[in-house]
């Protein structure tokens, strides 16, 4: 079974992505599971860090979590683009340190901290495990690092380590 | 809407024969690339340009042909795409081999003496 | 009237997007810095995306989809390639 | 047409939207700013518009229409990438030209020591 | 028609395709093999061609020719994509096999060893010229065009070196610019008249109304430059000779036959579409091809004279060839196309010998280091494991057999008799002072003169140009360097120029061949009845949805 | 053997005989000699043999079709005049032979020499024998390529070379315009043969053409017979070996020129243009010729000068016109041959005894060649004119003619005087010659002591050429009078006059002219002998104004400098002259049939406005402006403002309901971006600040460039409005959208137009891109960077040296850091593309998609690997074989394409079915599906062999620094 579906999310991923780009069919199914195959073969050949997905739920509560964040984002940068006087946004970059490592979970963290508007992920230094981000108000600053450190990260460790 | 199109392609051949007549490699072929583009408009311009045609038949197949924008200029533009596709990268590396050879990137392959 | 509000919403919709579309154009052209043109490119890329899925939505048609979506997954390749060479000065290396 | 309300709502919003963005990217001073800008239209503008498309045509169709969804996935995946990359390359060349408001790599910073640039 | 006989046509652009295909397929470590393959494949379309002409040229009824029309994918003209086998283009077929059977051999000596893919690229320009010349739709034209370009650019690049990348870049960025003209050419033509297909276009010009009519024309002539730029004439052949000279010998060689496929597609088009028939259009850019032919012939006759080099005297004869013939072709008489062909086919033969020629007299001079030197480097690279331990011998006899070719090569160039280029020129001037044969006082144009002025005076500037070069490399220069040459390089050029003199010594029959071929180029209409009647095998079935 | 036969024999066999003599080896002297000398004298027997048959008046004939429609045919034809033509040819030809054998030396070549001499041979005889005028001139220039070899045969002496090119040069000029002149001989006849052409004599000289007709028969004439201004050829060509002079330079290939005036004198003569225009010329070479005669120091070149002077009086003959001096031409042509092939034989002995042929040197020779001097002497009396010798007779009949009135005009008055100065010029020469080289004080500085007389074999040809100036000198009626006879009937036919071979003809003037010629030229030898003892080479006044300084002199201005000049003047060697001058033509030529057809463009139409259109294309403007404007200095500016055009482009495609093309140029976009991205590494550095001053004339040059951009740009924009907003045709498209479902099998038409009615264009189409890759791959394995570009980019260096500088840091860790997080990302995509691909590639028969997009997105697939991973780490895992999919891909779609033949159908017949499978349901099967798969596997593999092996080359240069092995190019 390993070696034949090596990624079973990946295939059960494919398969679906297939069956939504075409309409639903017992001939696209087995089709869509062929060419998933396929896929997943190739993806093999590229022998990535195999994540191990630990704990669905949390994964799941993270991404609620940051669907939020990111709509309350948008608003509030779309406000500041509004309104763009000097003096009364304060950007600036910040530097986190970080206690995971797991290559995917980084780019989870990347991929939620870049679709939260506000919030652009600059420089992962691996020898220090440091972050450096810039953040477009920084106005409040434990507050960032507080939801970086504590919530994405603490969760994501959660769901990767 | 065509005289739209038509001064897009206008502007886009101007400034690919300006840059065609450039002296640098990479120059000339910016300018054979936006060429490209306007040529294949062109193309896709003389069948006549139509808005919101029906891209793809009906099922069944049958159908006022005066209703579909012409897909023999449509064949014609993805064919000259791959061609220019294709003839774009060989120039390319044709130009690198040229500036790695001659050591320059003027298209005579010396730096013209002023 | 409901049609009437769909035209009427599209057709903003459409000049809004274009307007951003302008706006990313201006910059690419401003620059000052290569890294702000490639950036103008990828968000350029990304507003013609969504105006083509406003076009398949004004035509009624998914037909356009798939240039939407080769936008969405490939069309960033162009800008990842560009942001490498900017960093290393090779694409591949 | 509540549906057409609707979709013409998510439309609005999402084109709105992505238009903020690039109006921030053209107005704010520097590069690092200017990188938030364009993630409105790749967060609420691209989700806008996709989730009026998916209304569109899930009614238009009659059937439930959500391939949309693909695109924003891959929008949500691939833009980092663009972004990251982007933003690695002007630290190097802001650091390469010694500019001042951009932190140096070589700080050992204590966490959330921060650097205020404008 | 048999099965085999009925597929025969699209066998020279099908053999080819595909053994290019299987030659990419072979490791390149399998140099014999490749070669064994590509030689096969080439002697297999020399057969084809020869029966292809032999078909065409079979007389079934007196008066009517036979045009052979396969269309592909079983779509009738104009629809699909036709091709049509006359005589002119079984003529090509032929002689692009015997060219490339010549090239061929002579590159199995050293050259195909030069660089990666050879004989791949070498196939597949055949593919394209035959392609161009047996197609009967001028988009399908295009593709061919770009399929023979694309296959040059690999050849000419072929063994690389400065020269050959400075001439490619020059070549290339020309001829990306001609195709661009070609595309917009191609597509204007298709937005006025509604058709692809050469025969359905001459059938539809008549009927187009004024307006039109000229936009046509102009998509006409735009099209017409990009030929031109192909066929070499001035101002647009500068790219010519430095790409001809640089170019490896039997690629060389075999691009005689490529600015001939301008040559072909102008006569070929300017007579079908702007013919008598064509009305209001009739004539359209004939004046262009005789007076830029002319100036071509001059340009080209004065390079000539002015070339050092051995090469790009050669090349300046291309352009004198090339010259020739589209004035030929825009003086619009039977008897002076008929000439013109015979021409084409003769100094075609003579140029292809000519640059194969060259590079094995060079090998032995001094004044050839350069050249050496280029193909020192071709073999030098690291990758190439064989060195020049089977680089011919200094045979007995070798500066004899090389004299005589290039005296030959001399006298075929200049138009001297007793070769078959005198023969051409003499056919082409007899035609243009008796316009309406021997023996009717038909008053000469003035332009005749011009003419036959300007093929003396070319045919002047070979012989001195060739004499001198003669001298200097024959004569001047101590017989003790004899060049060390291979029978297998000597073979072709031999092979070349006995075609000449079979030419000459069969000049009647040939001839005859060719005013009929003149007469079917003069008078389309029974062209354009094949393509336009030709009926696919059977109803189309299956494809039913 | 019947006539006809013999006649081809004769023409044949010298031909075959030279054939079998290059084949010789080298040292086989003697055979080659005896070949020669038995194919001559073969030769001779049977033109003798042919005597009879020509004798009455009757022609001998035979033809064979050569390019009847052309009316040129290989036709021999034998009448009296030829036969005596032939007699020459051949019996000199054998004396010749004879003589050669003993002349050449053991170094020569001499197979190489008979086979030249034999091929000669045979070409002369066939200008005697041709009956077609186009067969004449091929033999014609037959004889000037043979005599090129013949007087270069001693190339390794400069002065042959020149001089045989210049014979060459002349005569080949000269037979050129000969042939234009005999095709307008052929054009007012009606026809090349000669008999129709010397029949339609009358019509000839009353046709308008007549008069540059002659004209150009007289160039080719003229200069064969080294007439005045074209006779510096002639003592240059004395740089051959005697034998060659003897034969080419006396007795025939000179002759050829008054040969063809004689043989065509019934169809051109008798005018006042043909007296004129050969009596100046004829005359102006008799008396120049004699005069520079006189002057020469070479042995040979004083020969020359009097051959030249001799065929001066000839040609003077003809001129008049009259039958009379027709004969006197005639006659005059055997004898100067006679005599003077054996004065250039016994020049050659004297030349062969001694070393030299300077006169200045050579003294005294009585004593030592006695017989040799005695039969010199009676030539040169015949030559000189002194009565008794055949010299005379026709001298005689020449000063006859002088003294008739033919055309009355100044020329007619002044040629008495005029002959008599060059006879008497011929005496003084004649005399000079003898004297100067027999008489006198043994020689003291000769380059070869001791000179005695040659082997008799070698004397014997003299020995008989001087014995038939005595024989017909005596007894000209009986000797040479029936045959000469014979030939001027066959000229002049019907016009024959009454004339007398006898040797006293009374007192009379012409007489009384010899006599005072005899006189003068015996005194003007004694008052000149002095001075020609020592004098320079060359006639007094003229020494430095020689033809052949003048002619080299033109020749290099004319066809190097000039030509040089002009090569350079109307060519370039530089692309963008080329580039402008193809863009402006391409404008002209849409711009004149456009303008002078009168096209009214439509009026604007400002219709159909579409706001979002109008931005997009705004936008389009712009960027390709700024493309423009960027592309010099910012390079990667200018590459993102194309990109953002191109997307434009697709845009545009889009909202014109083309989504397969949007689709494909999006996908393109990206390759192409990416390529062009890989090669601008190797690009140079290049700085706005440096080399920003243009000058004038680079300002102007912008200008014009400028100006051919706007104009270009402005004709598109009309050329597209015009044809855009014209009323569609009844174009094919329309058969397409009926027919493309029911018997396409799709709903996108324009990939059934693809795959299935065009399909051959995108078999076409993608045999292009294999060949290009397959250049790109091979072009790419020789390719060397520029000594500046192959240093590790800025970036890199900067970065492994902060890398290096830091302990807790690895080499590389910055761009390990870097590409962490993007390429766990970009991996992920990898099988989501490769899904994506298939999807495109499943619906493209009915929807827009197809091979070619799903190529291309799998290959962008790799090249996200690649980008992410870089080429190492890919490559380890990825083993992309892109030469093979390229084969496989171009096999199976020609394969797919032939598998139509298998039912009988022509290649690339599509055939479609649906194929019910169980559970699943129809699904369709259609081979335009495998085709496609074709083109999808050589897309694949040829867009990946682009970017690998342009990436590859980064690593290249990094293997050329460090040793260190990598696994790669497995192609
Ligand atoms: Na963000
Ligand atoms: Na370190």
């Amino acid at each position: 079974m390993r070696t034949i579906l090596p990624y079973p999310l990946l295939f059960v991923s494919l398969v679906l992505m297939w069956l939504s780009l075409n309409r639903f069919s017992l001939g696209h199914l087995v089709l869509g599971s062929v060419i998933a195959l396929l896929a997943s073969a190739a993806m093999a050949s590229l022998r990535p860090d195999k994540p191990q997905l630990k704990k669905i739920g949390s994964f799941a509560r993270l991404l609620a979590l940051v669907f939020y964040d990111i709509i309350l984002s948008n608003l509030s940068v779309a406000s500041q683009i509004l309104n763009d006087r000097k003096g009364r946004r304060k950007p600036g970059f910040m530097t986190i340190p970080l206690e995971m490592t797991n290559p995917t979970g980084l780019a989870i963290l990347a991929v939620l901290l870049t679709s939260t508007p506000g919030t652009a992920w600059l420089e992962y230094n691996s020898t220090e495990s440091t972050l450096l981000i810039h953040i477009l108000d920084l106005k409040n600053e434990e507050e960032w690092l507080e939801l970086i450190k504590n919530r994405y990260e603490r969760m994501l460790m959660e769901v990767f380590e | 809407m065509e005289l739209v199109l038509a001064i897009g392609i206008g502007v886009m051949t101007g400034s690919g024969v300006w840059l065609l007549l450039r002296p640098r490699t990479y120059q000339v072929i910016v300018g054979l690339s936006l060429l490209s583009y306007a040529v294949n408009l062109f193309i896709f311009g003389v069948g006549g340009i139509k808005r919101h045609a029906p891209p793809i038949l009906p099922e069944g197949g049958i159908a006022d042909p005066a209703r579909f924008t012409d897909p023999v200029p449509q064949a014609l533009v993805l064919t000259a795409i791959v061609i220019g596709f294709a003839t774009t990268a060989l120039f390319l590396v044709v130009l690198l081999a040229s500036r790695g050879l001659t050591g320059t990137d003027h298209v005579d392959g010396r730096e013209q003496s002023k | 009237m409901s049609a009437d509000i769909l035209y009427w919403s599209i057709a903003i919709a459409q000049v809004l997007l274009a307007v951003a579309m302008a706006f990313a154009c201006l910059r690419m052209f401003r620059g000052p810095r290569a890294q702000d043109r490639v950036l103008g490119l990828d968000t350029l890329y990304v507003n013609s995306m969504l105006l083509l899925i406003t076009y398949g939505i004004r035509v009624g048609s998914p037909i356009y989809f798939e240039a939407a979506l080769i936008i969405g997954l490939l069309g960033f390749v162009a800008t990842v390639a560009l942001a490498k060479f900017l960093m290393r000065g090779e694409v591949i290396e | 047409m509540w549906a057409a309300l609707l979709v013409s709502f998510f439309l609005l919003l999402g084109a709105g939207l992505s238009l903020l963005g690039t109006v921030g990217f053209l107005r704010f001073k520097s590069f690092y700013e200017r990188l938030h800008a364009p993630t409105l239209g790749t967060s609420w503008g691209t989700g806008g518009i996709l989730t009026a498309s998916m209304i569109f045509f899930t009614v238009t169709e009659g059937r439930p229409v959500f391939h949309e969804i693909l695109i924003g996935i891959f929008v949500t995946v691939t833009t980092p990438v663009t972004l990251m990359l982007l933003a690695r390359a002007a630290l190097h060349r802001d650091r390469s030209e010694n500019d001042p408001t951009v932190p140096s790599a070589s700080i050992l910073t204590k966490p959330g020591k921060t650097v205020i640039g404008d | 028609m048999s099965f085999w006989s009925e597929h025969l046509v699209i066998a020279p652009i099908l053999i080819p395709l595909v053994v290019g295909a299987i030659l990419v397929l072979l490791d390149e470590k399998r140099r014999v093999a490749k070669s064994m393959i590509s030689v096969l494949s080439t002697l297999a379309l020399l057969v084809v061609a020869v029966q292809i002409m032999r078909y065409v040229s079979a007389v079934h009824a007196p008066g009517a020719s036979v045009t052979a029309v396969y269309m592909l994918g079983n779509w009738p003209a104009p629809f699909g994509i036709v091709l049509v086998a006359d005589r002119l283009s079984a003529m090509m077929l032929v002689l692009t096999a015997l060219l490339a059977l010549a090239s061929l051999i002579f590159s199995l000596a050293r050259w195909h060893k030069a660089g990666p893919h050879f004989h791949t690229l070498f196939q597949l320009l055949l593919m394209g010229l035959n392609g161009a010349f047996l197609t009967g739709d001028l988009f399908n034209l295009f593709v061919f065009f770009e399929v023979m370009l694309a296959a040059s650019y690999g050849l000419l690049l072929h063994g690389s070196g400065p020269a050959r990348v400075k001439a490619g870049l020059h070549y290339i960025a020309v001829n990306l610019a001609a195709a661009l003209l070609f595309l917009i050419g191609v597509s204007l033509i298709y937005g006025i008249t509604g058709t692809l297909n050469m025969a359905d276009l001459a059938a539809r010009i008549p009927e187009l109304p004024h307006e039109n009519r000229i936009l046509l024309e102009a998509g006409c002539a735009v099209l017409g430059v990009a030929f031109l730029v192909k066929a070499g004439m001035w101002p647009l052949n500068f790219w010519l000779p430095p790409a001809y000279t640089a170019a490896a010998a039997p690629v060389a060689a075999i691009f005689a036959v490529m600015s001939k496929l301008g040559v072909y597609v102008i006569m070929r088009l300017s007579l079908l579409l702007f013919g008598d028939q064509a009305q209001e259009s009739a004539g359209f850019g004939f004046d262009v091809l005789l007076y830029g032919g002319m100036i071509t012939m001059a340009f080209g006759a004065v390079g000539v004279v002015a070339s050092q080099a051995l090469g790009r005297l050669a090349g300046y004869s291309v352009l004198v060839s090339s010259g020739t013939m589209l004035a030929a072709v825009g003086w619009g008489s039977t008897g002076v196309t008929a000439g013109a062909l015979f021409y084409m086919v003769s100094s075609t033969l003579t140029i292809a010998a000519f640059f194969l020629l060259i590079e094995l007299v060079e090998r032995g001079q001094d004044a050839g280091a350069n050249v050496l030197a280029v193909t020192m480097e071709a073999y030098g690279d690291a990758d190439e494991e064989e060195e020049d331990d089977e680089v011919g011998v200094a045979m007995p006899g070798t500066l004899a057999a090389l004299g005589i070719c290039f005296g030959m090569c001399g006298i075929l160039l200049a138009g001297l008799p007793p070769l078959s280029g005198f023969i051409a020129k003499f056919a082409m001037m007899s035609s243009m002072f008796n316009p309406a044969g021997l023996g009717s006082d038909l008053a000469i144009r003035p332009s005749a003169w011009w003419l036959v002025a300007l093929i003396i005076l070319s045919g002047l500037s070979a012989l001195i140009a060739m004499t001198r070069a003669g001298i200097r490399t024959f004569w001047a220069s101590i017989e003790g360097t004899v060049p060390r040459v291979l029978v297998m390089e000597m073979a072709p050029v031999i092979l070349l120029l006995f075609l000449t003199v079979m030419l000459t010594l069969e000049g009647g029959s040939v001839m005859a061949y060719l005013e009929e071929t003149a007469r079917n180029l003069h008078v389309p209409q029974s062209y354009m009845n094949d393509v336009m009647s030709a009926q696919p095998i059977k109803p189309q079935e299956g494809g039913q949805p | 053997m019947n006539d006809e036969d013999l006649l081809l024999l004769l023409l044949t066999l010298p031909f075959l005989g030279s054939f079998a003599a290059a084949l010789l080896k080298t040292a086989a002297r003697t055979a080659a000699a005896s070949l020669a000398g038995l194919v001559a004298l073969a030769a001779l027997v049977i033109t003798a043999a042919l005597y009879p048959s020509v004798a009455g008046g009757n022609v001998v004939r035979i033809s064979f079709e050569w390019l009847p429609t052309l009316d040129l045919n290989f036709t021999l034809r034998m009448d009296g005049f030829a036969w005596m033509f032939a007699m020459l040819i051949t019996g000199i030809g054998l004396l010749v032979a004879v003589y050669a054998h003993y002349y050449m030396s053991k170094e020569d070549p001499v197979p190489r020499f008979f086979s030249f001499l034999l091929a000669f041979m045979g070409a002369m005889l066939g200008i005697a024998l041709s009956g077609n005028l186009i067969l004449l001139a091929i033999f014609w220039e037959l004889t000037s390529i043979v005599s090129f070899l013949l007087i270069g045969y001693w190339h390794q002496n400069a002065a042959a070379r020149d001089g045989s090119r210049m014979a060459l040069t002349v005569t080949g000029m000269g037979g050129l315009c000969l042939l234009v002149g005999l095709l307008l001989l052929g054009h007012i006849a009606g026809g090349y043969d000669l008999d129709k052409v010397l029949a339609a004599g009358d019509a000839i000289r009353a046709h308008p053409l007549y008069l540059p007709a002659l004209i150009l028969v007289l160039m080719g004439a003229l200069t064969k017979s080294a007439q005045f201004p074209f006779h510096f050829w002639l003592p240059n060509a004395m740089a051959a070996p005697t034998p060659v002079s003897a034969y080419l330079h006396s007795a025939t290939m000179v002759k050829a020129g008054v040969f063809l005036l004689v043989r065509l004198w019934p169809a051109l003569s008798g005018t006042y243009e043909w007296f004129w225009l050969v009596g100046l010329a004829g005359t102006a070479t008799l008396l120049l010729g004699a005069y520079f005669a006189i002057f020469q120091q070479d042995l040979k070149g004083l020969l020359a000068y009097s051959t030249i002077s001799h065929l001066g009086l000839i040609t003077t003959l003809l001129s008049l016109g009259s039958p009379l001096a027709a004969v006197a031409a005639i006659f005059h042509m055997m004898n100067h041959a006679t005599f003077k092939a054996s004065l250039f034989m016994a020049a050659g002995i004297i030349d062969h005894e001694t070393g030299t042929r300077d006169m200045r040197r050579l003294s005294g020779l009585f004593r030592f060649l006695p017989i040799t001097a005695t039969l010199a002497m009676v030539a040169s009396a015949a030559m000189a004119g002194v009565p008794l010798l055949n010299g005379f007779l026709s001298k005689e009949m020449f000063f006859a003619e002088t003294v008739e009135t033919h055309a009355d005009s100044m020329l007619d008055k002044a040629l008495p005087y005029i002959a008599t100065i060059a006879g008497a010029f011929a005496v003084t020469y004649s005399l000079r010659f003898i004297h100067t080289v027999f008489f006198g004080p043994p020689p003291t500085d000769l380059p070869k002591a001791e000179p005695h007389e040659p082997p008799h074999w070698m004397r014997l040809p003299i020995e008989l050429l001087v014995l038939l100036c005595l024989i017909v000198g005596m007894v000209p009626a009986m000797s040479i009078g029936p045959f000469l006879h014979t030939a001027v009937t066959a000229v002049l036919g019907t016009e024959t006059p009454e004339y007398s071979l006898a040797v006293w003809h009374g007192f009379n003037l012409p007489l009384v002219m010899s006599i005072v010629a005899l006189a003068a030229g015996t005194l003007l030898y004694l008052l000149l002998r002095r001075y020609l003892a020592t004098c320079e080479n060359g006639p007094p006044l003229f020494r430095h104004l020689q033809g052949q300084r003048i002619f080299e002199r033109i020749l290099v201005t004319v066809s190097w400098k000039w030509a040089r000049w002009l090569e350079a003047y109307s060519g370039t060697r530089r692309l963008q002259p080329q580039l402008r001058l193809l863009t402006a033509l391409g404008f002209v030529a849409a711009f004149v049939p456009l303008y002078f057809g009168g096209f009214h463009p439509r009026p604007l139409s400002f219709a159909r406005p579409d706001l979002v259109f109008s931005m997009i294309w705004l936008i389009g403007i712009f960027s390709a402006l700024g493309a423009a404007y960027q592309a010099k200095y910012h390079r990667v500016a200018a590459l993102t403002m194309l990109g953002g055009a191109g997307l434009m482009t697709c845009l545009t495609f889009v909202w014109l309901s083309a989504p397969d093309l949007a689709l494909t140029q999006l996908l393109v976009e990206v390759v192409t971006t990416v390529l062009i991205l890989l090669g601008l590494r190797w690009l140079p550095k290049r700085n706005e600040k440096i080399d920003n001053t243009v000058n004038f004339s680079g300002r102007l040059r912008r200008l014009r460039d400028l100006t051919i951009a706007v104009a270009c740009g402005i004709g598109m924009s009309l050329l597209s409005y015009a044809v855009m907003t014209l009323p569609v045709p009844d174009a094919i498209a329309n058969y397409f959208l009926e027919k493309a479902y029911t018997e396409g099998g799709g709903r996108n038409v324009v990939n059934v137009i693809l795959v299935d009615f065009r399909a051959f264009d995108t078999m076409g189409e993608i045999t292009v891109l294999a060949i290009v890759a397959l250049t790109v791959f091979a072009l790419l394995r020789r390719f060397r960077p520029a000594a500046d570009s192959v240093a590790v980019p800025e970036q890199q260096r900067i970065q492994n040296a902060y890398d290096d500088a830091r302990p807790e840091r690895a080499p590389g860790d910055t761009v390990r850091d870097y590409l962490l997080v993007p390429s766990v990302i970009m991996q992920w995509l990898f099988p989501v593309i490769i899904t994506f691909a298939a999807f495109l590639f499943v619906r493209g028969h009915d929807l827009p998609g197809g091979g070619f997009a799903a190529g291309i997105a799998m290959a962008i697939a790799f090249l996200l690997q690649y980008l992410a991973g870089g080429a190492r780490w890919a490559e380890d895992r990825l083993r992309i074989l892109p030469v093979r999919w390229i084969g496989a891909g171009l096999l199976t779609a020609a394969a797919t394409g032939m598998g139509s033949w298998l039912f009988g159908r022509p290649f690339l017949t599509t055939y479609a079915q649906y194929v019910d499978i169980p559970l699943i349901g129809k699904v369709p099967l259609a081979t335009a599906m495998l085709f496609d798969l074709g083109v999808f596997a050589l897309v694949v593999g040829a867009t990946v062999l682009m970017l690998i092996a342009l990436a590859h080359q980064s690593i290249r240069v990094y293997r050329v620094r460090s040793p260190e092995p990598l696994k790669s190019e497995e192609a």
